[in-house]
């Protein structure tokens, strides 16, 4: 079973119910543990949890057997790893969008809005129709949170802009329905809009596919994933939840692990936009001067990115 | 082909067959000479059935032989005994509702109409068959391999030109298009006969074929029957009418508990030797019941009931007006299919639009017509249903179980809505041994009962509601003599503590012993009404045709 | 005793298939199954999730089993425990003063008042509109996840969290739970499964309107004919079976989570069909049958924990693996209640 | 005008997968085997046309691949229900659930990955292709239903199988074939899932996409043309649920949910009959056995 293995230091996941190739929040949380694995030599082990009740017995499995690191991806994790975290408070925990407050657990914060308000902008400043559009997957707080970012950052730039938004699904299979993502890209880029901003897990490879056939832009989300159609996707909104998982292990290896919220957005380069070889073409020099200007304005304060958790209480 | 004297067309030597624990069949010989009409009689569940089955290759007997013009065979399918010119019409209909007439004929002739192609080769390597068999003239060819035939053609345009030169030739056209189901059984039989002939047949079995026939209708089809034979054609008629043995036949073979125990040429035996034969021992071969003594109120009146047809066109019964009276027996005679099923079923339900589309109608002097079937049960109702293991029995379930059916309500067996199971064992087990329900044991599943037990479980079960109505349709079909005259008796005794009884059959004699008035029904209307010492068999019988 | 050696030897079957899987996929089977079997009993939790996830399943296979009775069959479980659970919760979400006992009995009434109308729309539609039910309870099923994640979402949105799920209730509507199991959530729901199980099987055994419904499951002209209701029984049957899945929601929402979370079960409607069948439409062998099903969901989050290759996914092969080796014959005889006595041996 | 050909060319599009899983519903159902496991054939479908197609860049090979896996996973299915008599929908389910499964665990077994295969290049995915062809099955069943003898039989061995038995023709290899025909043509429908309409494999990417193809072969009343008309009409609904979304009705957004759920509620109305009652074939559901078996 579990190769001997020389690593001293053992980093559990214990993955959302998407798994662990979700194309989103799980693969990325993933790449950075496994990027810690091959760096730092850790021992890692992952789960994937089959229902919501799940959660906390593997949560407390890992605890039980002397992991010293274990990190729950996603919100839905947030009673669970409180739970067992107070019961093992000599354990170190983290979690990734969600805040527990326990002294032994590590809240792992993205500012998704201000990420998705950017390129919103850059949407906008793109867009020669005055339309875009958004798909999301699962009609969930989080999407709305990324919708209610790009709205604002396209309206920001163009207040006459029409956002066309559009959701897959009601269910988790909206992450996993990349034929629908695809009709609806389709349908937006029919309506008139020339750019669409993909936040629909694997299902936005549907949006991708769209935007090949009609050769028109795309708009990456969380990973950056420009390099899967080279000078079509305009650029990705980065989550760097494999950085925030990264740098969290590393911290934990080298003893040096606190508790508490860790807040990732524009400041610290938790959320962003990308620029690589694959969008340099397309991504203008002006744009990207504009939205850095953008993000300065955010983190100075002059704008205020609307946050769907704040207004939805 | 014209045979040449003592050639055998078919011969069955020492077929056995065993279903389960029930030797269906037990060592059965029997020859059939061609150019013949060879009767099979026997009462239910002689293994007349099975017999021809086993010679149509749709059984595979445990032992024994076959023989077609004294060859050998081994079938493994209907298809082999196809090729040999073996054709059989089923004593239920092998025909599909929705599909065209023509379909139904086609089906497994596929291509065949267009002349001649059928004809050629010989069938060298027919499974089983002993090489240098001599071919079959005039049979349907060896056949490519069915995944060839598959997607061939249809051919309906030269089947439909083949069939209607037939349909000339022995006057049984059919309107070619309509959808099975849309046909009158009596037209649905001449399908089967046709796709006999089409398939060119020369061996012809039929399996009760007149069970749903008028009388007229019989004769015609006997009329072409004898046609066929006198064409050459061989014709195995299998029946327990002894009527038809007698006018139709050349020879008769008689089954009994699975063995042929005699065998005679039609001329040489009478009806009485063959009943004897058939029973195995002497029978009165009709119980005439006494006439009534008194006759009371009305039991059941029933007034311009209208029930209408599934497919809206027709009225399955049209503007019905009778009555029964209690202590009386009210019998309604009729071919099956004339609007007597929808008749019970507007009893029952006279709620439901499509059991009663309008009239009135009333059980001891109650109008039932807003009742549900269960208020109307228990004004003292009980039903013998046509289709015993559809409607009388839960099949898989145990005899206590199928006592209870329609009882669970009665004071008896229910307490507060708890069944009493102590008194439902009592009270079953005291019904099982008065009726003689064998085998009598309570926990055994009721479909495992031979239709004549089944059937008086549940007469045992209905009389135990002390009717003051008693319907009872087809109460002796399938059953055997001696249950049948139990089942009589025991409908006389309820009479006669002053039941009114509906009874319906389609067995004229059954309907004559017991009646003291005659219904006749003919496409949902009474077409005529009879009092005791009032009818004859012939008279009803053109009633029951029509006329 | 015989029916018993044949189930046993089609779960065997439908294991030891799944277990070649995972020997293909490079695992030692003798090993998966020591994980299997540690991960479901291997310690008092661990029992304790199995049991917990036993509980939702002895519901939904009673639910699958009444139908079944009355000749129906309800693959619209899923949908009608869903929204047993929302009702559940919403009463909790709008009455947030109400006391002990009543909050729970309330809630509890609720669920099964959800459940009972959720199953008797496709009965009634069956019964009177002659569609078929399965198909019916297949799209009831998508229509009752769009409803209740509507609700969760914009109506009863718990403003504490990102996940979509409903407020949460107060804690005078959480019914105690079993200390024994450790962290395990076991609650008073198991009894309750037990005690509805027993009701279940005195109602079709033991009542006329038990004997009525079961009638019409095995021969509906007979019933009839008899003067039975058939159509009242079939919408009756499909109420019964939609409440019995509803209590999925006491189970869930007052046992264990305090809240509706959209897509809480893990198909546990589907599951119960597997159930029904193994414990041949009877309540004890569906509280059997459940067992060996919760053991199995709870066992391979273990496998998925222990071994290199196996994720949590192998646990539907499994279960359609044993459902498969489960329904066929003879094995489905019993499904049908048939018992076949041949008349040699009497 | 432009928003109506694109709500066309949409519909078109979502019903192709439903037309070709319809029709080998059909070809099932028509032979007398319920076939709830559509959903199960077409996820194996897609599964495996997206692999074959990342393996040898052809969609043309991994569409065979993929009906090849629809044609094994049926071939489970046609043993469970034909000779070992199970339940169909019971074992129906169980094929849907084991699909469900076994997906992502081979998925894991070929590339490391659950649940996923890798992308296909665009140039490799089918465009059109699939969309005529599915209305070419349309065509050939059709054809097939009325003027062939296999037809012919097919339909009696759903109607009435004794009566095709006693004419010489085997009823239940006619239905094994069927099954398997339409194990091949739901792993056609999976197939244009995963590389007509996107571009890669996704777990559980069905969707209920085979249960709708089933509910339009009700609404068709089994036969070819109309179950292909009510798949163009289930495409229809969800095309233009597409359009729907953030359409403001009386000045709030129509929920997403409402409009997700009306073409399920649309498939309950015509169950329901307002649209007309459907006769099933007569022995659907029911096991047969030669009469040499059935001792
Ligand atoms: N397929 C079968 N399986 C089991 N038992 C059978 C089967 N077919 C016939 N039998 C039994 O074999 C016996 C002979 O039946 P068969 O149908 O040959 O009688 P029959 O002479 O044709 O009677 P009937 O006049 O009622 O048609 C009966 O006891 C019957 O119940
Ligand atoms: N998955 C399925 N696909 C298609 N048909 C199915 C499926 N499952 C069951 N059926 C059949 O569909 C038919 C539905 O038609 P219908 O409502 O007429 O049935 P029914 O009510 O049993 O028959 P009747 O109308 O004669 O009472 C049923 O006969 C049932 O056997
Ligand atoms: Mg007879
Ligand atoms: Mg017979």
């Amino acid at each position: 079973l579990s190769p001997s293995t020389a690593a001293d230091f053992k980093v559990g996941l214990v993955l959302d119910r998407g798994g662990k190739d979700d194309k989103s929040f799980n693969s990325s949380a993933y790449e950075g543990a496994n990027l810690a694995k091959s760096k730092l030599g850790i021992y890692l082990k992952y789960v994937e949890a089959a229902d919501d009740n799940a959660f906390e017995p593997s949560l407390r499995a890992f605890a039980q057997r002397d992991f010293d690191l274990i990190i729950g991806i996603g919100f839905a994790q947030k009673e669970a790893v409180k739970k067992v975290a107070s019961q093992f408070p000599q354990k170190h925990f983290a979690i990734v969008d969600s805040e527990v407050n326990v002294p032994n657990v590590r809240s792992l914060m993205f500012q998704e809005h201000e990420g998705a308000f950017l390129v919103g902008a850059i949407a906008a400043m793109t867009s020669k129709t005055g339309k875009v559009g958004f798909v999301g997957g699962m009609d969930i707080p989080l999407i709305r949170r990324f919708e209610m970012g790009y709205t604002a950052g396209a309206k920001r730039i163009n207040p006459q802009v029409e956002v066309l938004a559009n959701f897959v699904g009601v269910t988790s299979e909206a992450w996993n329905n990349p034929p629908k993502g695809k009709e609806l890209a389709l349908s937006q880029y029919d309506r008139g809009a020339d750019v669409i901003f993909a936040a629909a897990g694997a299902s936005g490879l549907g949006v991708f596919d769209a935007a090949e056939q009609k050769q028109k832009f795309a708009i990456g989300v969380d990973a950056n994933q420009d390099w899967t159609k080279p000078g079509l996707i305009l650029t990705s909104m980065l989550k760097r939840v494999d950085e925030a998982v990264f740098s969290t292990i590393e911290e934990a290896k080298a003893g040096k692990f606190s508790g508490g919220v860790k807040r990732f957005g524009l400041a610290n380069n938790g959320v962003g936009y990308s620029f690589d070889q694959y969008n340099a073409k397309i991504l203008s020099e002006t744009v990207r001067q504009r939205a850095d200007e953008l993000k300065a304005e955010i983190m100075n304060g002059k704008i205020e990115v609307p946050d769907y958790y704040k207004l939805n209480r | 082909m014209i045979s040449s004297g003592s050639e055998v067309a078919v011969e069955l030597r020492g077929i056995t067959k065993q279903f389960g624990s029930v030797l269906a069949n037990a060592g059965v010989d029997l020859r059939v000479e061609p150019g013949t009409i060879q009767g099979l009689i026997g009462e239910n569940g002689a293994g007349k059935s099975t017999a021809m089955k086993i010679l149509y290759g749709l059984y595979r007997p445990d032992s024994g032989h076959i023989l077609i013009r004294g060859q050998p065979q081994v079938w493994s399918s209907p298809r082999d005994a196809i090729a040999q010119g073996i054709g059989m019409v089923h004593q239920h209909f092998m025909l599909a509702g929705p599909y065209s007439a023509l379909d139904n004929i086609i089906l497994g002739a596929e291509g065949e109409g267009r002349g001649g192609r059928e004809r050629r080769g010989s069938r060298v390597e027919g499974r089983g068959q002993p090489s240098g068999a001599m071919r079959r003239e005039g049979a349907p060819d060896p056949r490519p391999p069915t995944l060839v035939r598959a997607w061939g053609i249809l051919g309906r345009k030269h089947a439909r030109e083949r069939l209607e030169a037939l349909a000339a030739q022995y006057r049984l056209s059919v309107d070619w298009e309509a959808p099975i189901e849309q046909l009158p059984v009596g037209i649905q039989q001449r399908v089967e006969i046709l796709k006999l002939l089409y398939h060119r047949a020369d061996v012809l079995i039929l399996d009760e074929p007149t069970a749903v026939l008028t009388p007229q209708e019989t004769n015609d089809l006997f009329a072409n029957l004898k046609k066929l034979r006198d064409e050459g054609k061989t014709i195995i008629f299998v029946t327990h009418k002894l009527k038809e043995v007698m006018a139709f036949t050349d020879r008769v073979t008689v089954f009994r508990g699975g063995s042929v125990v005699g065998e005679a040429l039609t001329s040489q035996t009478s009806p009485q030797e063959l009943a004897d034969l058939m029973v195995g021992r002497k029978v009165v071969l009709n119980v005439q019941a006494p006439p009534t003594q008194a006759t009371g109120k009305a039991a059941l009146e029933v007034e311009a009931l209208v029930v209408s047809g599934t497919r809206g066109a027709t009225h399955r019964v049209s503007n019905v007006t009778f009555s029964v009276r209690s202590g009386e027996i009210v019998g309604i005679a009729g071919v099956e299919g004339n609007g007597q099923s929808e008749l019970l079923q507007a009893l029952l339900h006279p709620r439901e639009p499509q059991c009663r589309k309008a009239g009135r109608i009333s059980i001891t002097g109650m109008d039932v017509t807003q009742m549900t079937a269960r208020e109307i049960r228990n004004l003292g109702v009980s039903l013998i249903p046509e289709d015993r293991l559809h409607e009388g029995l839960l099949p898989e379930w145990p005899l206590r179980d199928n006592f209870l059916l329609g009882l669970q309500h009665s004071a008896a067996f229910n307490r507060a809505g708890f069944i009493c199971s102590s008194n439902l064992q009592a009270a079953a087990a005291k019904a099982v041994n008065e009726y003689d329900v064998r085998p009598a044991n309570l926990a055994l599943s009721a479909g495992n009962l031979s239709g004549g037990n089944q059937q008086k479980l549940i007469v045992a079960r209905e009389f135990e509601r002390r009717p003051k109505l008693l319907i009872a349709a087809q109460p002796t079909r399938g059953v055997d003599v001696g249950a049948t005259e139990f089942i009589h008796r025991r409908i006389i005794k309820a009479r006669d503590e002053g039941a009114g009884v509906l009874l319906v059959s389609s067995e004229l004699e059954e309907i004559m012993a017991l009646s003291d008035r005659i219904l006749v029904m003919y496409e949902g209307r009474i077409a005529g009404e009879f009092a005791k010492g009032n009818f004859s068999e012939s008279l009803l019988g053109l009633r029951m045709g029509g006329g | 005793m015989r029916r018993l050696a044949q189930s046993f030897l089609a779960v065997a079957f439908g294991l030891a298939l799944g277990l070649s899987a995972t020997w293909i996929a490079g695992e030692n089977p003798w090993e998966v199954l020591k994980i299997l079997a540690r991960g479901a009993f291997g310690s008092r939790e661990n029992i304790g999730m199995t049991l917990f996830y036993t509980t939702p399943l002895i519901f939904t296979g009673l639910s699958v089993a009444v139908a079944f009775q009355a000749g129906l069959f309800n693959v619209g479980a899923e949908g009608q425990l869903n929204l047993g659970a929302l009702a559940a919760a919403a009463i909790g979400a709008l009455l947030p003063g109400l006391g002990w006992p009543m909050a729970p009995l309330l809630a509890s009434l609720a669920a099964l008042a959800a459940g009972t109308v959720w199953g008797a729309i496709p009965g009634w539609l069956r019964a009177r509109r002659g569609s078929h039910e399965v198909i019916v309870t297949i799209m009831l099923n998508f229509v009752a996840v769009g409803l209740s994640t509507y609700v969760a979402l914009y109506v009863l949105k718990n403003p504490e969290s990102q996940n979509p799920e409903t407020r949460p209730i107060g804690l005078a509507y959480m019914i105690p739970r079993l200390g024994v199991f450790g962290d395990a959530p076991v609650s008073a729901a198991l009894p309750l499964a037990l005690l509805v199980a027993a009701i279940v099987w005195v109602f079709l055994r033991r009542t006329a309107l038990g004997y009525e419904l079961r009638a019409v499951g095995q021969s509906e002209p007979a019933a009839r004919a008899a003067g039975i209701d058939a159509t009242k029984m079939r919408i009756l049957a499909m109420a019964i079976a939609g409440g019995l899945a509803g209590l999925v929601g006491v189970a869930e929402v007052l046992g264990n989570a305090g809240k509706f979370k959209v897509e809480f079960s893990p198909q546990y409607g589907f599951i119960g069909i597997a159930v029904a069948l193994l414990g041949r439409n009877e309540p004890i062998g569906i509280v059997a049958a459940a067992l060996l099903f919760g053991a199995l969901h709870q066992g391979t989050r273990e496998l998925d924990f222990s071994t290199e290759h196996i994720t949590s996914e192998v646990s539907l092969v499994f279960q359609g693996l044993i459902i498969l080796a489960v329904s066929a014959e003879p094995v489905t005889n019993w499904f049908r209640s048939k018992p076949r006595i041949n008349t040699d041996e009497l | 005008m432009a928003m109506i050909s694109q709500l066309l060319a949409s519909t078109l599009r979502l019903s192709t997968p439903l037309i070709f899983a319809a029709m080998g519903g059909m070809l099932s159902e028509r032979s007398g085997v319920i076939n709830i496991a559509l959903e199960g054939l077409m996820l194996m479908g897609a599964l495996g046309a997206a692999v074959g197609t990342v393996a040898t860049h052809s969609p043309w090979l991994g569409l065979l691949i993929g009906m090849g896996a629809g044609l094994a996973m049926a071939f489970i299915y046609a043993l469970l229900v034909i000779p070992f008599r199970a339940n169909q929908i019971v074992a129906g389910m169980a094929i849907n659930m084991l699909a469900l499964g076994l997906t992502p665990f081979l998925c894991k077994m070929l590339y490391g990955v659950t649940g996923s295969t890798p992308q296909i290049s665009y140039p490799e995915q089918f465009h059109s292709a699939p969309l005529y062809l599915a209305w070419i099955v349309v065509g050939l069943c059709w054809y097939l239903m009325k003027f062939t003898p296999a037809g012919l039989w097919l339909g009696f061995a759903g109607e009435h199988p004794e009566a095709l038995e006693a004419a010489g023709i085997p009823a239940n290899r006619i239905r094994w074939l069927a099954v398997l025909a339409s194990g091949v043509l739901a792993g056609a429908g999976g197939a244009t899932l995963s590389t007509f309409l996107s571009s890669s494999f996704a777990r559980n990417m069905a969707a209920g996409r085979g249960f709708m193809a089933l509910a339009a072969l009700i609404f068709g009343k089994w036969r070819p043309i109309p179950a292909a008309l009510a798949c163009v009409l289930f495409g229809f609904a969800d095309a233009a649920q597409i359009q729907l979304q953030g359409v403001k009705f009386r000045g709030a957004e129509v929920p997403v949910q409402f409009i997700q759920i009306l073409p399920y509620l649309v498939t309950i109305l015509v169950l329901a009959g307002f649209v007309g009652r459907a006769r099933a074939p007569k022995a659907l559901g029911k096991h047969f056995s030669t009469a040499n078996e059935r001792e």
